[in-house]
């Protein structure tokens, strides 16, 4: 099952990628790929077992005694978190393709390739339980970001990528001498067998931690995100806010903690403090973005320092908190598919407007009727209004951390109310009021074919929030 | 009655058999140029290289599994450790005589070139198990000269002799170094021989002036050949002004022999100081790592750059041998064997852009490439993440390889400095991909010179070579084992 | 009686989805109908629970249905939210007001609202806060209260800002919303206590344990009460969160009656009421409450007194009887509160279609200055707005009696500010709802509106009609439930389980109503002959200076958010962008970029290509480790 | 007599030294040459010095090889400096600096 979640992405990624097929021909074998990536996932969670522990377990030797009689494994399961995870990305991923397609991006073919590439490697990680696969799957993530953002993105594209490649290697070598390390001291690359040793080391800990705290990204090592944010297609920078932030929170719960159990716990402050901080400042710098992606931008910040928040609340010898950790990976689930909404919808904002800036914006309300109810939609999800799906993993993050300490809960609590201000704004300054300078009369509602991105997304959300205990009960 | 009997030493012919091939072959070679018409020089050069390198390689692939032997009286030690580095050369070997297959200002000098790459490979594979400073010097020398010739092979060219000129001077210093590095050894043990030394320095004074000064002279000697900061002056230049094909050959086969000298001599010869010299070649590594990735960055000559990068690795590879146990040797194998891989695939298609502009090659001239050539490119792209050290390609492997064994004895220093030097590297590395997908510049319509198909055969070989070793290194990393446990158990 | 519970909570809801997916596949009429149709069904169901209620034993009314578990994990320690519902008499009350109401309402809409292009939109707006409100009233715990909470305020957001093409309307919802996210975050704080505590959020545990886990007067019940208040005040516009309402008035006026009078507003009171055990628990808290009650009563009247806008008039009186309201249940009389409350439902929303009427008759003007003498044309419209006038100022029923009578019994301090606070407003409130009157039907027709009036505008649809007249029915036949004076009090009976109430004793009721009908009345007599000469409230006006500059500045309140609150958040957020982003972040990123590229150009340019400076280099290189050796050597 | 290995050594280290000046500061290549000359052959004296103390042969068997190398490295060098000449005016290892940075 795993092996299959990750080989149809990777086999369809090089046809379409190195084949000189016709355009037309490369994008239906990308629909059909990412459509049978989603089948595949809907089995996964349909058959998927509750509560029965990690499942569609793989585990191969793959390169025997690479370091001292450590085996490399092609070790890969899923758990509850891993599959949701796995299915938040088809989602991206197939929603990515379909935008892509409908944009009509110059070498198609190549393009989907690395967006199916990219859904390979996310599928990878995801599921590995063997460090240097995980590494491999990280690794591979980041390279096919490079291509996407280097090659397709807009004005100050090569900057912003190489920016952004500094920032995430910077993490990861680290990351990947504390695996050597690891290996070394272990004998093993077997997460389960590691995590068994419960090894207490700052700097491993600390190099697995940054890793992920920079793709997050954590407070203050946000540096690389405006840049990548804004230069990026909205496709991809959609991916990157929905699942390949998810990535870093994801590492952050099956690697770092469990791997340094007693460290995390002596270390957990520096993280809820930061987490707090990068919460309330990303929050109140949302709020002034003068463009459509900024706002996004850091209001993703925002919610990715309150998932730290939640995984951080951790009790001694590295316990994560029952609420807390529920919180927090519902909330992965909930934000990967909020943010993909609202970046595709920018995406279809700039395709008509040919900006996101959003004094040039305004009035796209209107006469639009399905682009408001649409834009709506995503705005009260980014917000969390009370009774989505998104509040509810909120508040079960904010119950942790105040069981924790109290202050710390009520403080974040703070940015429920940020976030409504700058999520209004946002709204309004794109849909409210008089006819912005670049939105006229003739500026076309939503098309059928748009929704069949936008809506699914919406339906999703709509329907964790009638029934979020669904995921709950899958994800814990 | 007396009986007047001379003892001569043992010959073991078995033990140099490669050298006599190659050598023999450059005699051959050289002498048959007298009568051999112009146009049938180049075919039968190539030829000939290829069956001298192909025939240096049955010996050492037979000898793969025997036990560690000296021979010609303890001069020089046949093991894997060895074997191994001479099959490296001679892959090299072969692939600069593909890679210079239809170079125009190298045919009408075939016989020359090939000959001189045969008689400075033999040198190499006779320094790869030279077990004594004597053995050791002179087939430096051997080699070191073939190149010095090699690297100005193309007399009207300005820039080959001043490379060549600057190459020998400088080169001239470091052997000197050695030499009189081997020299205060010699006085300090009164032993050529690597155990030998090994034995009188146990039973002396290890830390006498005398000998610290020799080993630290011999240092220098080694760090010159493997292009360690601050020894490293002379490389850009030379690389930049050699004849592409010589530059792969120099860049993979001259980096294997010296780092093989020098984790050699260090382990075999030096053990008991080893608690010195590792911090010194600590230091000298991270000497490279800086030098050579920084000064990459400010390179437009993609040789040129790719010559810094060089340094740069050398960083990697000293840190193997400042952490000098099995574990290293056996990475510091692997990674001789992708990097040769990828450079000489680097540069092999550099070469045949060259051949396609007619003049040197700048990255800029990559802008677009991939549209045009999407494999060559794609393989570009390979090389040149692999040299970043990513996975799936085989230098991740090497990276982490090498760390590990650093991190194991406590130098994780060198490893995170390491971890510093490649994300600078990716600073340069990564201006390659980024040209060769560059959007700006339109797709061309015109149709697509012809292709050298041997080079970029050679060119996507090596590419797929060095993903496949990336994605199943197994089979490598066994034969790195044998050889790394030839020279030293655990 | 559990079906029709759950019909009654989600019919709204199915409307919207009907509504939504219908699009402008469904007639504007037809859509108005339905979401009409809708409402009254849903009134019917809560009806019924509400009889087969009274059907059962006085202790046996308190019901808990769970349709499933909503958030949770397998994992025990995971806080458990099932989906239910707490039907019991303080719940099936708020059902059949918010549910009868708002079906007047909506029904009332279909002539407010005729053509605008919006019709659909607003319609199925209407049935999500609908919707909403019942969740809020009906939730079996505080989980689900705060997702009704907020998503009346969502509904809230929605039509206040329904005609978004204009400027005020947006922020006057940006603000409602924002002020009452506030308020959510209150309770959601709460609410961790609660989980941190109990380890639930359902009310009959959370109440059977309060006492338990935070003994009476401790800190923690102080805090728990006190983040509870803050919600209450947040959505029932109370001091300090109060500014929001008048600018809610920006949206169409059944929304004003539903939303901002009859219904949502009141929510604070029925938190209070519905949390009386924990209140209980505060004495102080539950005093700050009656203290808040009666300074909001006291400053909205003020503040009404001199309002020009019909709407806000009617909009502070809002304010002001929803603080004789937590008097009440700060006083811990709270069937009295939720007494007033329901009758304040009735002749609020009475009161607020009438101005609808006019209104819409005058072309969307507001400024009471421009109508006057419309009872001639208007007269069944004038007739049915004396009825709610009579009811606001407290003759029949007797709603606010109730309240000041359960003050005076109760005595205390708090007991006696509520009493004297209550009668001075019943002062104030007959002299605002007279004025109101009295400039708006009487005195002469302004040009203004003799232009815009035109003959058959008179009155309205049936449509708009029926609803009122129904509403002011209502307000006069509520006041049976508890004519007091000891004869029957069935309201508070009706209560006692679920909200304590405060039996006066007869004396003290005729004290109380005779002491605020004269106030009323005088005030209103007041203010009737006032206006008979412009002179004179020229000169009352001149002798109360500086009183009417402050309530005319609404005391300042705005101003005074405007400058501690949203100026400074600005100032912080440029800030941040400026110093933080740019310059510390983006800054230190340029100092990395800079020193690199620099170091890198050094050292390439340090190869000369000299190669004398090689050799030199390479015997410096040399020279050190020569040196390092011989530092290790034994000499 | 006996002369003491250290004023062979030293000796030695100073034409050592001399030659590594000379390679520093003369700009003729052909001088360079022959500089570097001078340090191969004070190391051939090291060698037969040491040799001569240990008493054994190998040392002066090493020299007599060193003699032959560095005999045959300047031939390679003066052909180059030959080939540069013919391009070049004059012999000047300052002025070969197309290959730098």
């Amino acid at each position: 099952m795993t092996v299959a979640l990750i080989a149809l992405p990777l086999v369809c990624a090089v046809l379409i990628g190195f084949l000189p097929l016709d355009r037309r021909v490369a994008a239906g074998l990308g629909l059909v790929a990412v459509l049978g990536e989603l089948v595949l996932a809907a089995v996964a969670i349909v058959t998927f077992n509750v509560g029965g522990g990690t499942q569609f377990v793989t585990d191969r030797v793959w390169i025997p005694n690479l370091i001292g009689g450590a085996d490399v494994h092609f070790h890969v399961a899923m758990d509850g978190l891993s599959m949701f995870m796995v299915a938040l990305t088809a989602v991206g991923v197939a929603s990515a393709v379909w935008t892509a397609i409908r944009a009509g991006r110059d070498r198609l073919g190549l393009y989907l390739g690395l967006l199916l590439l990219l859904e390979a490697s996310l599928v990878t990680l995801f599921t590995a339980r063997d460090l240097v696969l995980f590494y491999t799957g990280w690794e591979v993530m980041m390279i096919a970001l490079f291509v996407l953002m280097g090659v397709w993105g807009g004005e100050r594209r090569r900057f912003a990528t190489l920016q952004f490649i500094i920032y995430s290697l910077a993490g990861s070598l680290l990351m990947l001498v504390a695996i050597a390390g690891l290996a070394v001291e272990g004998h093993s690359f077997d997460l389960g067998v590691l995590a068994a040793q419960g090894r207490d080391s700052w700097w491993m800990f600390g190099a697995f931690a940054l890793a992920f705290c920079i793709k997050a990204p954590m407070f203050p090592l946000h540096g690389w995100l405006p840049d990548a944010y804004r230069q990026s297609t909205p496709e991809v920078t959609a991916l990157l806010s929905g699942v390949i932030s998810k990535a870093g929170a994801y590492g952050l719960i099956r690697f770092a903690v469990p791997l340094f159990p007693a460290t995390a716990y002596d270390w957990r402050w520096l993280f809820l403090g930061l987490g707090l901080a990068g919460l309330l400042y990303a929050s109140l710098v949302a709020f002034r973005q003068p463009d459509a992606r900024g706002v996004v931008a850091y209001s993703s910040v925002g919610q990715m320092n309150l998932i730290i928040i939640g995984i951080f609340v951790l009790g001694p010898g590295g316990v994560f908190s029952d609420n807390g950790l529920t919180g927090a990976t519902f909330q992965m689930v909930n934000h990967g598919v909020v943010s993909l909404a609202a970046f595709l919808l920018i995406g279809l904002v700039e395709l008509r407007t040919g900006t996101d800036a959003l004094r040039s914006l305004g009035g796209l309300a209107n006469r639009r009727p399905v682009a408001s109810t649409v834009f709506l939609l995503a705005a009260l999800f980014a917000l969390a209004v009370p009774g989505s799906s998104v509040f509810i993993s909120e508040l079960y993050i904010l119950i942790g951390a105040f069981a924790e300490q109290p202050l710390l809960g009520a403080a974040a609590s703070l940015g429920i109310v940020l976030a409504a201000m700058y999520m209004l704004r946002w709204y309004s300054a794109i849909a409210h009021e008089g006819d912005g300078e670049r939105i006229d009369a003739t500026t076309p509602d939503l098309r059928l074919s748009e929704l069949a991105v936008a809506v699914p997304l919406l339906l999703i959300l709509l329907v964790l929030s009638a029934w979020p205990f669904g995921v709950m009960e899958r994800i814990g | 009655m007396i009986a007047l009997t001379v003892t001569t030493v043992p010959v073991s012919w078995s033990a140099i058999a490669p050298e006599i091939v190659l050598l023999t072959c450059a005699c051959v070679l050289l002498t048959c140029a007298i009568f051999l018409p112009e146009r049938l020089a180049h075919p039968v050069g190539a030829a000939v290289a290829v069956g001298a390198f192909a025939g240096a390689m049955v010996a050492p692939i037979a000898q793969w599994h025997d036990a560690p032997r000296t021979a010609f009286d303890d001069t020089l030690r046949i093991d894997a450790f060895g074997n191994g580095a001479r099959l490296l050369i001679f892959a090299a070997g072969l692939l600069a005589v593909v890679v210079a297959w239809g170079m125009p200002h190298l045919a009408d000098r075939a016989v020359e070139y090939h000959a001189l790459l045969l008689a400075a490979a033999a040198g190499m594979s006779l320094l790869a198990v030279s077990n004594s400073l004597v053995i050791a010097f002179i087939a430096l020398e051997l080699f070191s000269i073939a190149l010095y010739v090699l690297v100005a092979i193309d007399v009207d060219a300005l820039p080959g002799l001043e490379g060549a000129l600057k190459y020998l001077v400088v080169g001239s210093v470091g052997a000197a170094f050695l030499l009189y590095g081997s020299a205060l050894v010699y006085g300090a043990t009164g032993q050529f021989e690597f155990d030998l030394i090994a034995q009188s320095i146990r039973h002396g004074d290890a830390h006498g002036g005398v000998l610290l000064l020799g080993i630290a002279m011999i240092i220098v000697g080694l760090g010159f050949k493997a292009n360690s900061a601050p020894f490293h002056m002379w490389t850009p230049d030379a690389y930049e002004g050699a004849p592409t094909p010589v530059t792969a050959f120099m860049s993979a086969a001259t980096k294997t022999v010296a780092l093989v000298l020098a984790f050699r001599v260090l382990v075999a010869a030096f053990g008991e100081d080893s608690a010195i010299w590792q911090d010194a070649i600590g230091a000298l590594a991270v000497a490279s790592f800086a030098v050579g990735n920084l000064a990459a960055l400010r390179q437009a000559n993609v040789k040129r750059m790719l010559a810094y990068s060089t340094i740069g690795h050398t960083g990697f590879l000293f840190t193997a041998v400042a952490v000098h146990t099995q574990a290293a040797a056996r990475a510091m194998f692997y990674y001789l064997a992708i990097y040769s891989l990828m450079n000489i695939g680097a540069f092999a298609l550099v070469a045949i852009r060259e051949r396609e502009l007619g003049r040197p090659v700048v990255i800029d001239d990559f802008r677009g490439y991939a549209y045009r050539r999407p494999l060559l490119a794609l393989s570009m792209v390979v090389f040149m993440l692999s040299l970043a050290g990513l996975p799936p390609m085989g230098g991740f492997i090497a990276k982490i390889t090498i760390w590990s064994s650093a991190v194991d004895v406590g130098q994780t220093y060198l490893a995170v400095v390491g971890v510093a030097a490649t994300l600078v590297g990716l600073g340069y590395y990564l201006k390659i991909p980024f040209a060769l997908v560059d959007r700006d510049v339109p797709i061309p319509e015109s149709p697509y010179r012809p292709a050298f198909a041997l080079t970029s055969a050679t060119v996507l070989a090596t590419a797929v070579a060095v993903m496949v070793l990336g994605i199943i290194p197994g089979p490598l990393l066994d034969l790195a084992q044998t050889a790394s446990a030839s020279l030293i158990g655990r | 009686m559990e079906t029709l519970s759950w019909l009654c909570l989600f019919l709204p809801l199915a409307g919207v989805v009907v509504l939504a997916l219908a699009g402008n596949r469904i007639g504007r009429e037809p859509a108005s109908w339905l979401a009409t149709a809708i409402a009254f069904a849903s009134f019917i169901c809560g009806a019924a629970v509400f009889f087969s209620i009274l059907g059962e034993g006085e202790s046996a009314r308190s019901h808990v249905y769970t349709l499933y578990t909503w958030a949770g994990a397998h994992n025990a320690h995971v806080l458990h939210v099932p989906l239910s519902i707490q039907v019991d008499q303080l719940s099936v009350v708020e059902m059949l007001i918010v549910s009868g109401v708002g079906a007047l309402i909506v029904m009332y809409s279909i002539g407010y609202m005729h053509g605008d292009p919006k019709q659909r939109r607003f319609f199925a707006y209407m049935n999500l806060f609908l919707f909403s409100m019942l969740l809020l009233v009906m939730a079996g715990n505080f989980v689900l209260l705060l997702a009704g909470w907020g998503m009346v305020g969502l509904s809230s957001y929605l039509l206040i800002g329904f005609w978004h093409e204009q400027e005020a309307p947006v922020a006057a919802a940006k603000k409602a919303f924002v002020m009452n996210a506030i308020g959510d975050v209150g309770i959601a704080i709460a609410i961790f206590f609660m989980v941190r505590d109990i380890g639930t959020t359902n009310y009959h545990e959370v109440f059977t344990r309060a006492h338990d886990v935070w003994p009476k007067g401790s800190s923690d019940a102080n805090w728990v009460a006190l983040l509870l208040l803050l919600g209450a005040v947040a959505k029932s516009a109370q001091i300090p969160l109060h500014t929001w309402l008048p600018d809610a008035m920006e949206g169409p006026t059944p929304v004003s009656a539903l939303i901002h009078a009859a219904t949502m507003v009141t929510a604070g009171v029925y938190l209070i009421a519905r949390c009386h055990v924990l209140f209980a628990n505060a004495p102080n808290v539950r005093t700050l409450v009656a203290v808040i009650g009666v300074a909001t009563l006291l400053m909205a009247g003020v503040i009404a007194l001199v309002q020009t806008d019909i709407k806000r008039i009617i909009a502070y009186s809002t304010m002001s009887q929803i603080g004789y309201m937590f008097a009440a249940v700060g006083v811990a009389d709270d069937s009295a509160g939720m007494f007033h409350l329901l009758s304040h439902a009735f002749f609020k929303a009475l009161l607020f279609l009438g101005a609808g009427i006019v209104i819409h008759a005058l072309a969307n003007e507001q400024d009471v200055r421009r109508m006057g003498g419309l009872s001639k044309v208007m007269p069944r419209t004038t007739a049915l707005m004396w009825v709610g006038t009579i009811a606001l100022i407290g003759f029949w029923p007797l709603s606010k009696d109730a309240i000041l009578e359960g003050a005076l019994h109760g005595g205390g301090t708090a007991g006696w500010i509520v009493y004297v606070g209550g009668l001075v407003g019943a002062a104030f409130t007959g002299i605002y709802a007279t004025r109101l009157m009295r400039l708006v039907f009487y005195g002469e027709m302004s040009d203004f509106a003799k232009e815009h009036l035109h003959s058959g505008h008179g009155e309205a649809p049936w449509t708009m009609f029926l609803p009122v007249a129904v509403l002011a029915g209502g307000a006069v036949l509520v006041g049976f439930l508890s004519i007091g004076f000891g004869i029957t009090n069935f309201f508070g009976d009706f209560l006692a389980q679920t909200a304590p109430t405060i039996e006066a004793t007869v004396p003290q009721d005729f004290l109380t109503t005779a002491l605020a009908w004269s106030l009323g009345g005088a005030g209103a007599l007041y203010v009737w002959r006032l206006y008979d000469d412009p002179a004179r409230v020229a000169a009352v006006r001149s002798r109360f200076q500086t009183m009417a500059i402050i309530a005319e500045a609404k005391f300042g309140w705005d101003e005074l958010y405007y400058n501690i609150g949203y100026r400074p958040a600005v100032w912080l957020a440029v800030t941040l962008d400026s110093v933080g982003e740019r310059w510390i972040i983006g800054g230190s990123l340029w100092l990395a970029r800079t020193t690199v590229g620099t170091v890198a150009r050094a050292t390439a340019l340090a190869q000369s290509g000299i190669v004398r400076q090689y050799v030199t280099v390479l015997a410096g290189g040399a020279a050190l480790v020569a040196v390092f050796f011989l530092g290790k050597a034994n000499l | 007599m006996h002369i003491g290995v250290e004023y062979f050594v030293s000796v030695s280290a100073i034409v050592f030294g001399i030659g590594m000046f000379g390679v520093f500061t003369r700009r003729s290549p052909l001088i360079l040459l022959l500089s570097v000359e001078l340090m191969l052959n004070s190391c051939n004296l090291t060698l037969i010095a040491f040799s001569r103390y240990w008493g054994e042969q190998s040392g002066q068997v090493f020299a007599l090889i060193v003699m032959g190398i560095a005999a045959s490295e300047v031939v390679v060098g003066l052909g180059l400096v030959v080939a540069v000449a013919r391009r070049k005016a004059e012999l000047d290892v300052d002025r070969l600096t197309a290959l730098r940075h």
